[in-house]
């Protein structure tokens, strides 16, 4: 379908054709490759190219910038939730929480008590920091489903007080709308949706370097021993509890960043982010990527923001409604070809996305075998 | 090209008129998000004689599903307005109408929105309009059926939440205001078991109960009523959902008295017979009405400001036009939708009911009070 | 006094509902180690098919015998699909539990949206027998039929599953199975068979608790599975995975816990109890719950 | 060095550590055997934390450590193998060995670094994989290990963090007749210098006699007798309960 | 030589890119023990595992392996056993969260009488810790279990993989005396470190060396050449100055060395 390309657009090919015949100019470029891919998408909205089907509209049109932009905070999201999921090996069901803390809190202090930008998100991140320490302080005492439950039960009720609407704060079931007039004017308007994607871009570069330099560190080998034995590692004279806890608060922080970034984008804030369902997705978007590996879970966060909004168009397309009603009636539901991809990608990718390089190599091999001879 | 380029619209006196409509195709509200957009067609067809065209440009639709998510339906519009679209009509959910006015305010288009019922869309900002009803005007209509509401005791039964609030606050300054005293019972949306509160509610020994309930629960909400003996203690009052839902209050139907949005049959105007022509299986809905209006807003808009939306504003406020429904009248301070409403009996069993009207009341009577406008 | 019996009696009517979404949830979750988020969708199914059925099924109908027909009809379609799932979808992921976790996921996911497709998004008037519409009067309160019949249901699965479990050879090869299924093999049997059961009474017990919870809500929708879910998890955590007995011990107190917290505490509050009641049954035993201790 | 005092742990009415006391002197070796069941491995759970006992203490240098946690426990120096060979399976060989270095060196937590560029750890990991003749499996994860090369990666381990006090769970189980000799001169190895000690259980009777200063005989729980090699070979009911007859 | 019990025939398994073994043939003798010695890792656990088909996913078998007409790699694993293989796997792997009853119950195979009574006479602590769960057995126990579990059943062939690892020298002769009694009735394939209990049991030995056969033949010629011995096996010149596996009798840490004689 339309993934390798989506894939391309934010991460440039990173098989590129002169890297299979030379391989030690290749190996030689490697290392640089994200900071071309950054490159590239910092440039991306200067382009006027159209690609029909993939999006709307030219890539630097507002309606293309905005999607992209979600696909990059939950690229983020997904690659700080597997900073706990594929590389410490904790499975919580609660990390929308955090990111939902991030959502409100942001909108609540600019909207309802009318601070600036810069003071309401950082105050948001503080708080949404403490607040996945002190929740993962009291959680972390237990482990495995029952930490996940603990996890569950804890953005249950983050979820039961918005939808509450104490005082009239969160705005219950209808959200609360961003109140845009102390924000700066470079992020108000559809015209400046691209400095609204240059700020996901910037968040998921943060995420990533964060994620990345985490785990190559003294400390991310540890969160990978815990992985694997917990006991071992307490034998050895680390205290898995707190390297545990510096994961998860990491994890939450960058989640409540995330969600600052992502209600300035969206312009608000819905109740549909406190729910479970928004942390089993992180668990899908991980697992559809490829959990533990460097560009899976970003990739896998990218392609299901971007199939989950775009297939509500494909749904209305005249492609499926030509079809016999008993085909055009399921996949006119978004959330049909959702769930039937899942199951597909776990079947087809089962290491995730990010083994698929790896899958290819026969393939590569091959063609590069028939084409050396000459 | 550069990052901040937009399509400019229009300018071309014989060029299409780009109209976005983004509502529920498909999610919990896609029964909803297909009535208003058949009554959205109805509606295009009725204002321009058939031709789908104002003083020579065409309409052109571009619809959109928000999937129920305002996240998506930010999107949608920013996507719109990029491509130079300036009307967006539609919203289904409150959530989105509320997140997708301040889109266009922030970018100056006319943004009507569609059967979201929330107060706050009224007043919201200059360039949001609405085409359908507001919690306040239901509450109006309950209010009318106990008649002098001083002395008596009102009881509201809503879900926890933004539309449980709405209602009681409305409850509150509309009965209670008018002499009633008010409480209220409120319970979880996601609530399974409604003993509890009907229990309450029963204690409580109302004159008159209303009841704000949407929602896949409400059926098991209004059997509990029934069999606790609520529904023969009281009068009950509730705003009558779209036609799929009335078999569903089984045998307490006849016993409440409905407040009504629209139903088959409410009206008999011009616009009704048009609309009835076209609806799917002949018998209109609760929302079919709230998109033949949003189309002749549009057609409106766009006849009297052409490609200048604060033409178009200024063209909206204040009109008034004959709508299904009758009468509609958009009131400018706050762009409030005055409109006719109804009370309503259920009758029937079985899968077959029908509704028919007690009463109406005119859109002058159930005017809400004029909100100052935020943006 | 009144009050008390009725809040008692309908709190035990919640329960018997959590029970019988949990007791499929907890023999496939605590028996075959999936954490099958698509039992929403088996119940989901059973209800409609239930519904569809007392329609159209010959010698089905919404009363009497003709309920009891449809019902079963229900059931045995639920079993059907279940069975269909666990050979098409799970049997080759196992080991493999986030796989399994996903493809659960995507099937609750598709399978609600298929639903919806469809039947619609709005909820259908549920055939039911009209007795089960009355009250039934107990020291005063009038309690609804639909509860106590739910009631009697559930207690019939949990004896029914205890004999089961207890009476044939297949619980302790699934618990085996769950441990290492290469051993279980090793020692001469045919593992897969027995976790295709246990789907298939999962199954059978989550169409059960559509088509009464049919019943009982008097209406039936495509999303009705999933919102029970988080209870029916919450129930099972709360009783120890995998323990029939422990589901229905639970269930009976998170049942009367939100009834009566939301009569005498403000709205909500008996939600956030029951959460709270998980975490803190999860923080003081945690690896009683989870039933795994560690050997060292 | 290392003391228990009426170490006891009851499940029910069963104990399964029964009042044991023992010394280990600095530099001492002592062999721990006793039937299957006899609650060796249960005795080092609770010396090492990882289980509570239900009375008695423990003591290193003098000092009570019963109620530390067992990532505290190791900080003093108290190092252990494993039984079931516990190694960090999706880890290589090497990052295995890392690990326990660097948490040698100093849990403090260091989020911003390069963890492969600290030399020394790397030094010092490869020093202890050649000590255990496993430096050329570096590279392979350290799940897919053939049995007996776990074994040597749990001494590794251990090694790496260069522990006062050593207790070795039957280090010798599933390793091949070739390697014993070698595993032996490792564990000699350990002992040798620096007055570290050893409690080692094992069941290869002749490893134990080549290497232990004492012998402790673990029975139903308690210690049925410690004392040299010899007294305890002779011992009757040890040779009974024990050793049987030979093959 | 009558006609052997299993024949193994140019078995190769491949797993995750590793040949690990590459190209293995071998017979099992219809009576007797035949052993599968080398050192850690030439793939002994692998041989069996293939043998009884179990090799871990993603692993890549070829070659044969006939027991009578049958060629037993392309079975399930669950009928060849109630056909008559019984798998005792390296690492016990019995049932930790159900109770040693359990674990026995399971392994009755339907159709047949479980020989409780001769499970309970070899191992009386069985019968004693019916109730406990099995992952709270102490190691030698959990051993006694497996084997336990597999004696429940008579078997045309017994697949034995290191029985006596972990378990108290009294213990280790105990299960060579079972397993010498076992093998009286039905033919043993038994992989062993421990030399002592290979000299007493085994009547033929394979050597397995880097992914192949190095020797096979008679245990005696095996074990009677020093040479042989030592080149195969990298013992016996250990043997003189350090000890070496195999469990030593009683007494005194002189009269050891004839432990393994
Ligand atoms: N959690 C537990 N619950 C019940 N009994 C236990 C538990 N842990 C250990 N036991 C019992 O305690 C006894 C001692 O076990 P332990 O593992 O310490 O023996 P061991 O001396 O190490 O034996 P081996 O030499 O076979 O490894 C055994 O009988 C075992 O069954
Ligand atoms: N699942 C696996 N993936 C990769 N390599 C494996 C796997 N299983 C086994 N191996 C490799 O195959 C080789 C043979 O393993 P095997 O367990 O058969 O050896 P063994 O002879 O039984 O050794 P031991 O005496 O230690 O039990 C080893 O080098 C091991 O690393
Ligand atoms: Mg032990
Ligand atoms: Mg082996």
């Amino acid at each position: 379908m339309t993934n390798s390309v989506v894939d391309g657009v934010v991460d440039p090919p990173k098989e590129a054709a002169p890297a299979e015949t030379r391989p030690s100019v290749w190996q030689r470029l490697r290392p640089f490759l994200p900071l071309v891919a950054l490159a590239v998408a910092a440039i991306l909205p200067y382009s006027t190219v159209h690609l029909p089907g993939i999006f709307e509209g030219p890539l630097n049109s507002p309606g293309t910038l905005q999607l992209l932009a979600i696909c990059l905070i939950f690229g983020g999201l997904a690659a700080g939730y597997d900073l706990l999921f594929g590389r410490t090996g904790m499975l919580s069901f609660g990390h929308a929480l955090y990111f939902a803390a991030g959502v409100y809190g942001t909108d609540v202090l600019v909207t309802k008590a009318g601070l600036p930008l810069w003071q309401a998100a950082l105050l948001t991140l503080t708080g949404g920091t403490i607040l996945a320490a002190l929740l993962g302080a009291v959680a972390l005492r237990t482990v495995g489903i029952a930490f996940a439950m603990v996890t569950l039960a804890f953005a249950q009720v983050g979820a039961i007080l918005v939808a509450r609407d104490f005082g009239g704060l969160t705005g219950g079931e209808e959200g609360l709308p961003l109140d845009v007039s102390g924000l700066p004017a470079a992020l108000v308007g559809v015209t400046n949706t691209v400095n609204l994607y240059w700020l996901a871009l910037a968040y998921l570069a943060v995420v990533v370097l964060v994620v990345h330099r985490v785990t190559a560190s003294p400390t991310g080998r540890v969160l990978a021993g815990l992985r694997d034995d917990e006991r071992r590692v307490g034998v050895l004279g680390l205290d898995p509890y707190r390297f545990k806890l510096v994961a998860f608060t990491l994890a939450g922080g960058l989640a409540t960043a995330g969600g600052t970034v992502y209600c300035l984008i969206v312009g608000g804030a819905s109740p549909h982010i406190t729910s479970s369902e928004l942390t089993l997705s992180l668990l899908v978007m991980v697992v559809l990527g490829g959990p533990g590996t460097r560009w899976g879970p970003v990739l896998g966060g990218i392609l299901y923001m971007y199939l989950d909004h775009r297939l509500t168009a494909f749904g209305a397309s005249d492609a499926v409604d030509a079809l016999p009603g008993w085909l055009s009636a399921p996949l006119s539901q978004p959330l049909f070809v959702l769930g039937t991809v899942f199951i597909l990608a776990v079947y087809f990718f089962p290491g995730g996305l990010a083994t698929l390089t790896h899958r290819l190599a026969p393939l590569r091999a091959a063609l590069t075998r028939r084409r050396s001879p000459r | 090209g550069s990052p901040q380029d937009t399509a400019s619209g229009g300018g071309d006196d014989a060029a299409p008129v780009k109209v976005g409509l983004v509502y529920s195709q498909s999610g919990a509200l896609a029964s909803y998000g297909k009535q208003y957009i058949e009554g959205f067609r109805a509606g295009l067809d009725f204002a321009t004689d058939g031709t789908g065209k104002v003083d020579g440009r065409t309409i052109e639709i571009t619809e959109v599903d928000d999937a129920g998510d305002p996240a998506k339906a930010v999107s949608a519009a920013k996507d719109l307005i990029g491509k130079g679209h300036k009307v967006i009509a539609g919203s289904t959910a409150s959530g989105v109408a509320l997140q997708v006015a301040p889109i266009a305010a922030q970018n100056k288009v006319l943004f009507i929105s569609g059967p979201a019922a929330t107060d706050a869309v009224t007043g919201a900002n200059r360039y949001t309009f609405r085409s359908g009803r507001q919690s306040y005007q239901d509450v109006v209509t309950a209010k009318s059926f106990i008649g002098d509401p001083a002395g008596k005791k009102v009881v509201v039964f809503a879900q926890d939440g933004a539309f449980g609030d709405a209602n009681e606050a409305a409850v509150k300054a509309v009965i209670g205001g008018a002499g009633a005293t008010v409480s209220s019972v409120r319970a979880p949306a996601s609530a399974t078991d409604f003993t509890p509160f009907a229990s309450q509610i029963t204690a409580a020994k109302p004159d008159l109960l209303f009841v704000a309930w949407a929602g896949t629960t409400a059926p098991a909400m209004w059997q509990t009523l029934d069999q606790q003996g609520v529904l023969t203690s009281t009068t009950v009052v509730t705003g009558l959902d779209i036609r799929a839902s009335w078999a569903t209050f089984g045998a307490a139907g006849s016993k409440i008295s409905f407040l009504s949005h629209y139903f088959d049959g409410a009206s008999d105007t011009e616009a009704a017979k048009a609309l009835k022509a076209k609806v799917t299986g002949g018998a209109i809905d609760l929302f079919h009405p709230d998109g033949f209006a949003a189309a002749q807003m549009v057609v409106r808009a766009v006849a009297e400001g052409g490609d200048d939306v604060e033409k178009m504003v200024t063209a909206l406020e204040g009109w008034s036009f004959d709508g299904v429904k009758g009468k509609m009248t958009i009131r400018k301070e706050d762009h409030a939708l005055l409109q006719p409403m109804y009370q309503a009996k259920l009758s029937g069993s079985g899968t077959t009911f029908t509704a028919a009207a007690q009463k109406s009341l005119t859109g002058d009577e159930t005017a809400p009070p004029v909100v100052a406008m935020k943006g | 006094m009144s009050t008390v019996v009725l809040l008692t009696l309908t709190g035990l009517g919640l329960a018997a509902l959590y029970f019988l979404v949990a007791s499929g949830l907890s023999l496939v979750f605590g028996l075959a180690d999936v954490l099958n988020f698509a039992h929403g969708l088996f119940l989901g199914v059973g209800a409609y098919a239930t519904w569809w059925a007392a329609g159209n099924l010959p010698g089905a109908g919404p009363d009497g015998l003709g309920f009891v027909v449809a019902a079963a009809f229900g059931v045995l379609t639920g079993a059907l699909v279940a069975v269909l799932v666990e050979l098409v979808l799970i049997r080759p992921l196992y080991s493999r539990t986030i796989a399994q976790v996903l493809v659960t996921v995507g099937l609750s996911l598709a399978g609600v949206a298929l639903l919806q497709a469809v039947w619609g998004a709005d909820p259908r008037p549920f055939p039911r027998p009209s007795w089960t519409r009355e009250v039934t009067p107990v020291f005063g309160a009038k309690v609804p039929n639909a509860g106590l019949l739910l009631i009697v249901a559930a207690v019939l699965v949990l004896v029914a599953l205890l004999a089961f479990l207890r009476f044939t050879r297949y619980g302790l090869v699934i618990r085996a199975g769950v441990e290492n299924r290469e051993m279980v093999t090793a020692l001469g049997i045919d593992v897969r068979k027995a976790f295709t059961l246990v789907f298939a009474i999962g199954g059978a017990a989550a169409a059960l608790a559509g088509a009464l919870g049919g019943v009982y809500f008097g209406s039936v929708s495509p999303g009705q599975g999933s919102s029970l879910l988080i209870f029916a998890f919450i129930v099972v955590v709360i009783g120890g995975m995998g323990s029939v007995v422990g589901s229905a011990y639970a269930a009976v107190a998170v049942g009367l816990l939100q009834q009566f917290v939301n009569y005498y505490g403000t709205s909500g509050l008996g939600d956030i109890c029951v959460v709270a009641l998980l975490a803190v049954v999860l923080l003081l035993r945690p690896q009683g719950i989870a039933g795994k201790v560690a050997t060292a | 060095m290392l003391a228990t005092r009426g170490l006891t742990w009851r499940i029910g009415e069963v104990a399964i550590v029964d009042d044991v006391h023992l010394d280990l002197a600095p530099g001492e070796f002592l062999g721990v055997i006793g039937p299957n069941g006899a609650g060796k491995t249960s005795l080092f759970n609770l010396i090492t934390g990882l289980r509570r006992p239900t009375d008695g203490t423990v003591l290193l240098d003098g000092r009570d450590i019963g109620t530390l946690p067992p990532h505290r426990r190791a900080r003093l120096g108290l190092g252990r193998t494993f039984q079931a060979s516990s190694v960090f399976g999706s880890l290589s060989v090497r990052e295995n060995v890392r690990l326990a270095v660097q948490a040698y060196r100093g849990g403090s937590m260091k989020l911003w670094r390069r963890a492969a560029a600290d030399r020394e750890v790397v030094a010092a990991a490869d020093a202890a994989l050649d000590r255990v003749g496993l430096a050329h499996r570096g590279t392979a994860l350290a799940g897919t290990l053939a049995h007996g090369e776990k074994r040597k990666l749990e001494i590794a381990l251990l090694l790496a963090g260069e522990p006062r006090v050593m207790l070795l769970d039957e280090p010798m189980a599933g390793v091949s007749a070739e390697d014993v000799p070698e595993l032996v001169r490792v564990i000699k190895s350990l002992t040798g210098d620096s007055g570290r000690a050893v409690l080692m259980v094992e069941h290869h009777m002749d490893v134990i006699l080549e290497l232990a200063d004492r012998i402790a005989v673990m029975h139903h729980g308690a210690l049925l007798a410690c004392d040299t090699p010899e007294t305890v070979m002779a011992n009757p009911t040890v040779q009974e309960a024990y050793l049987g007859e030979s093959l | 030589m009558t006609a052997a019990i299993l024949t193994v025939e140019d078995l190769s398994v491949r797993i995750a890119g590793l040949h690990i073994l590459q190209g293995v043939s071998f017979t099992v003798a219809p009576t007797g023990v035949t052993v599968l010695l080398g050192r850690n890792g030439v793939g002994k656990t692998t041989t069996l595992r293939a043998v009884v088909g179990l090799t871990p996913a993603g692993g890549e078998v070829t070659g044969r392996v006939r027991m009578g007409e049958r060629n037993l790699l392309d079975r399930p694993t669950h009928r060849l056993v109630r056909d008559g293989l019984g798998y005792v796997p390296e690492d016990r792997c019995v049932f930790a969260g159900l109770t040693v009853a359990e674990n026995l119950r399971l392994a009755e195979r339907r159709g047949t009488t479980p020989a409780y009574d001769r499970v309970f006479a070899l191992f009386p602590e069985l019968e004693r810790r019916g109730r406990q769960r099995a992952g709270s057995l102490s190691g030698g126990q959990q051993q006694m279990l497996a084997i336990g579990r597999v004696l429940l059943n008579d078997n045309k062939l017994l697949l034995v993989d290191e029985p006596t690892k972990g378990l108290a020298p009294k213990v280790v002769t105990e299960v060579a005396e079972v397993l010498e009694r076992v093998a009286a009735t039905v033919p043993v394939l038994l992989v062993e470190q421990n030399l002592a209990v290979v000299r007493r049991l085994a009547t033929d030995a394979v050597v397995l060396a880097a992914g192949r056969v190095a020797w096979s033949g008679p245990a005696r010629d095996l074990l009677a050449e020093t040479d042989l011995t030592k080149s195969l096996l990298g013992v016996g010149s250990a043997e003189a100055h350090s000890p070496s596996a195999g469990s030593a009798p009683a007494g005194p840490a002189v009269a050891r060395k004839d432990g393994l004689r």
